[in-house]
């Protein structure tokens, strides 16, 4: 059963239609990512559910019950916003407490529901300092712990790394991971960036135009994406046109189709492999860039550059010019429909 | 070449605050000689201060004016911050409206406020024909778009609709959310904006005499009956009440110091 | 209960706006007629507005306050303008300095401006002694820290010390980056400071009385004479100078409209 | 011959040392990149290249002039900043060609040059167009395109991309490198993203406190760094203890050593694979998590938890609880000196 339940939510602002007829639910448990470019409406949807916007059209359910109209103080909610927003005049243990005290707590359970909560973001030591004084990650994570610490029935994180450093940001996604495996809490995340949606989710719930455009697991939305925008914004597929690739590779692909090749997905070596159920092409190499531990080369195969990336070690170190064979699974070459983009 | 423009910089700065500051200068020269027909003043004497400060009607006007000052701006203080409430979590398209209304009083200053004022309460024998109860009122709106730009900068400076949002979230009413965390945030920014304002009512000379006149004598008014009497005593009235103003304006910059410090750190 | 805080909302704000605009519209309603004994006026009239229109004094005294407006204002954006070059480009420490120096004339207002100025200057005999060339630079002084604060906030928009660099990279010189990069940057913003300092100017009474006076006469001493011998063409001078400074004001705020959008985006 | 020299470069601010007696050198036409975490002095040498501060101590030549005291405007430097620094109140053409108006260039000329370089960052149709209207990414484009019109000794580049998005920053990324290798231009770039730095660079100076901790290629930073630090900054090594390492894998490793092993070095099999000049440890899956391209797993090992790099392809998928073999070259595990942090 759907713990969270959007049916048919539409939001309008003015003429522009931000949600278009939205319907989509979540487990009681999961972390859900909405992923997307910007603009595309997601955040308005986390709005919309933190009932700090009123829907046009459509209900919103939580555990049952319809909140569509409920103000966003009696929602039971817990969010985490991109820019911190921590009360500046209070510490970390009164920004934490705030919302206890809002529920009117006795003092001692306060006591120790912020003493937990600084403990799971590991800020120990930082009980009496004000934000103004804090780093931007450790805003966020008093932010995050003043979130759940009210043991909210939803946690809603809008594009809460955005503003971070990258390196502290990836540190961030994990303490972030951590804690929704710790505490269970259904966590619904915003962002833009891809690589971030495969590292932190569940389900990536993929955004375009005030729809969705394709949901499930990281792994199953990277690995088969539904349309040319889903693999434009998912990877840096390889998108070669289906005419073209049949020329060459032999392989009949339907002219109305495009055909989607992963880089990782392919392999590189000096000698033909003929390799059962693959398709192999030769090509030459143009440059190689490394990215993070991953070198990736370009090649030309004919009129067709192909990207191909392989683990950065040093058996894998192949020079410019170098004539190659690239060795494609059959199953990894994805066929995509031309006009998908519109869908 | 670097040398010789801040040489130049320098020059220039000095002149500007020359200007500035020289007529002061000069008044506290008058207040504090009894002659000046060479070209150095001499007779050095502190009698204009002691005539002002056993003068009771001196420390009345100043009385009266520290009264105006505090009743005005708190009233306008209150007021404004009801209704940024009202903008801020309620309808933020009224922002607009609310800009034009507190810029109006830019254009009701001195004569034609005072005129509009007496004009219209003046005859309708109520109590609002009460010459104080008018001056309160004046004052009130002399200082509104001071204390409503203080208001606003603040505001704008701790981004604080999205805290209204978190503090929504938390299980916070909105009024409450607003009295529990807008406002103690911006209360430093407010204070600045109330020590101008109340600079502005302590220079204020037209409305005090047009409306109120004797009835209820604030500072100038006390100054400029002095004047003719005694150009002595008026430079020490001058020089006295240029430091009370000086020392608000200079409690209002080093308020606003930390201020700047946060927003770069 | 939403819909029920908006009512309250916009009940509240209308009350701020009668409050602020009702000195104004019984104004209008006493210069268009004759009489107002009854609850309602009657005998509606054009004539105080003919009087008012035809007598040259009047037109004289706008013209005055018109030049007075000009000169002093762009006097002040002139001589910041250059101050403000410094701070940029040749010593950054300074600012706090100017600052200081641009806050004095909050506290060298009205009354005790004018004493000082006319203390020092009018028993030199020089040409400073000049009434008219006094209340120039009184006005100069009275408008600085409008048009101070106005430049600040333009230059700290356009984040100006980096377009400088940007300039001085391409091969410009500094003072030259300043005069053809930074300045056409921030024209609007200083014009609308400068509207508004010229709101200002033109609301004075108490400079323009105790030191030109009958010398030169502006529109608020002009007005000042005339409303003991009419009030009918007092509030019809009223009604007239407060258009022209609602005018200034409204396009004070369609200026600053786009400024705000281009922020945001 | 080198063509920038930084000759015992000392910067102080007040109290505060930011650059420390720095000497290196940049040879002509390479694209040079000063990584480091924010704060460690690498803007300020690239301002002091350009003559928007002045050094406290020391020479800094270019092209065999000492132009320490010259004035920013007669050093023939181009530069893009962080923050576009467009000039709001001209168009793309003459933000472009403001410089070359600077110079006295005849109009024939600038137009041309102008044209060329709208040209080079594929700006063609917006000349008219306002910065206001203009995205991040263009604006960047402009500001690039206003500083390479001039044909400058070098070209500066403060951590141009660090405001753009994920996506965008890497096809721009794609495109200074492209435009470098097209005009020659001597390029510095400062970035505090070692992804980026590793994908843009010739040559990495890697900063730390004020001085630079390493040099080199960009692969060898990556594959050969020198310190703890480096090691921390430029990947995400596994860096264990020298006893414990040699208590897990046998090797002799000299307690006082650290041992850092890139993820994306380690096999993993089902299977022991008994590899000449490989040792084998025996590990558990704890999780994996998709980053990007690749796929990482943790393994624990005995006492230790070893992160592993593989490609993201069908074969490589493991499940957590499952009993690998890590298969580690032995070139692969460098030494480094625990006490190198501080170096």
């Amino acid at each position: 059963m759907s713990y969270i339940e959007f049916r048919n939510v539409v939001k309008r602002f003015g003429d522009a239609t931000v949600l278009d007829h939205l319907t989509f639910s979540v487990r009681q448990g999961d972390l859900v990512t909405l992923l997307g470019p910007s603009g595309c409406g997601k955040s308005t949807l986390l709005r919309c559910l933190a009932g700090l916007e009123t829907v046009t059209e459509g209900k919103i359910f939580l555990d049952g019950t319809d909140i569509t109209d409920l103000p966003s103080s009696s929602r039971n909610i817990g969010m985490v916003f991109q820019q911190y927003s921590l009360f500046p005049n209070m510490n970390v243990e009164q920004n934490i407490g705030f919302g206890l005290k809002m529920e009117k707590c006795p003092p001692d359970e306060i006591r120790g529901r912020v003493r937990d909560a600084v403990a799971l973001v590991e800020l120990e030591g930082k009980e009496k300092a004000y934000p103004a004084s804090l780093s931007g990650g450790q805003q966020q994570r008093v932010a995050l712990a003043r979130a759940v610490v009210m043991r909210p029935k939803v946690l809603l994180l809008d594009e809460p790394l955005s503003a971070i450093d990258a390196k502290l940001r990836k540190s961030l996604q994990q303490r972030i991971r951590e804690i929704h495996k710790e505490l269970g809490l259904t966590t619904i995340f915003v962002t833009h960036d891809q690589d971030e949606a495969m590292v932190m989710s569940d389900m990536i719930q993929l955004f375009h135009a005030g729809r969705i455009e394709q949901a499930g697991t990281p792994i199953s939305v990277y690995t088969a994406p539904v349309s040319v925008f889903a693999a434009g914004f998912m990877g840096s597929y390889n998108q070669i046109d289906g005419a073209v690739f049949s020329r060459l590779s032999g392989m009949q692909i339907p002219p109305e189709d495009m055909v989607a090749i992963r880089p990782e997905t392919i392999s590189l070596s000096r000698e033909k492999t003929a390799q059962q159920g693959c398709c192999e092409l030769s090509g030459t190499v143009l440059d190689s860039t490394p990215r993070g531990n991953v070198l990736r080369y370009r090649l030309q195969v004919e009129d067709t550059e192909f990207r191909v990336d392989v683990l950065f070690r040093s058996f894998h170190l192949f020079q410019a010019g170098e004539r190659l064979w690239l060795t494609i699974p059959e199953r990894d070459c994805l066929r995509i429909l031309k006009g998908a983009e519109t869908a | 070449m670097n040398r010789r423009s801040r040489l130049f910089a320098g020059i220039f700065l000095i002149l500007v605050s020359c200007y500035l500051l020289l007529p002061f200068l000069m008044t506290l020269v008058y207040s504090l000689f009894s002659e000046w027909t060479d070209i150095l003043p001499h007779g050095f004497t502190l009698r204009n201060y002691g005539n002002l400060f056993s003068d009771p009607e001196f420390w009345s006007s100043i009385a009266r004016t520290l009264v105006l000052c505090a009743v005005s701006v708190l009233l306008t203080i209150t007021v404004l911050l009801l209704a940024m409430y009202v903008i801020i979590a309620v309808n933020r398209n009224l922002r607009g409206f609310m800009q034009i209304v507190c810029m109006i009083p830019y254009a009701l200053q001195g004569v034609i406020l005072s005129i509009s004022i007496i004009s219209i309460y003046s005859g309708t024998g109520t109590f609002l024909s009460n010459r104080l109860l008018m001056l309160f009122g004046a004052y009130t709106i002399l200082v509104l778009p001071y204390i409503y730009q203080g208001i606003c900068n603040s505001l704008n400076a701790i981004s604080s609709e999205t805290l209204l949002e978190a503090a929504q979230v938390l299980g916070c009413g909105k009024f409450r959310a607003y009295l529990q965390v807008i406002i103690p945030n911006i209360l430093s920014g407010v204070f600045i904006s109330a020590l101008l304002a109340e600079s502005i009512v302590f220079g204020d000379f037209v409305l005090a005499n047009n409306i109120a006149g004797n009835n209820y004598q604030n500072i100038q008014v006390f100054l400029n009956r002095r004047m003719f009497k005694s150009s002595g005593l008026a430079s020490a009235i001058v020089v006295v009440i240029f430091a009370v103003v000086l020392l608000i304006t200079g409690m209002v910059l080093k308020l606003q110091k930390p201020q700047t410090g946060r927003e770069n750190g």
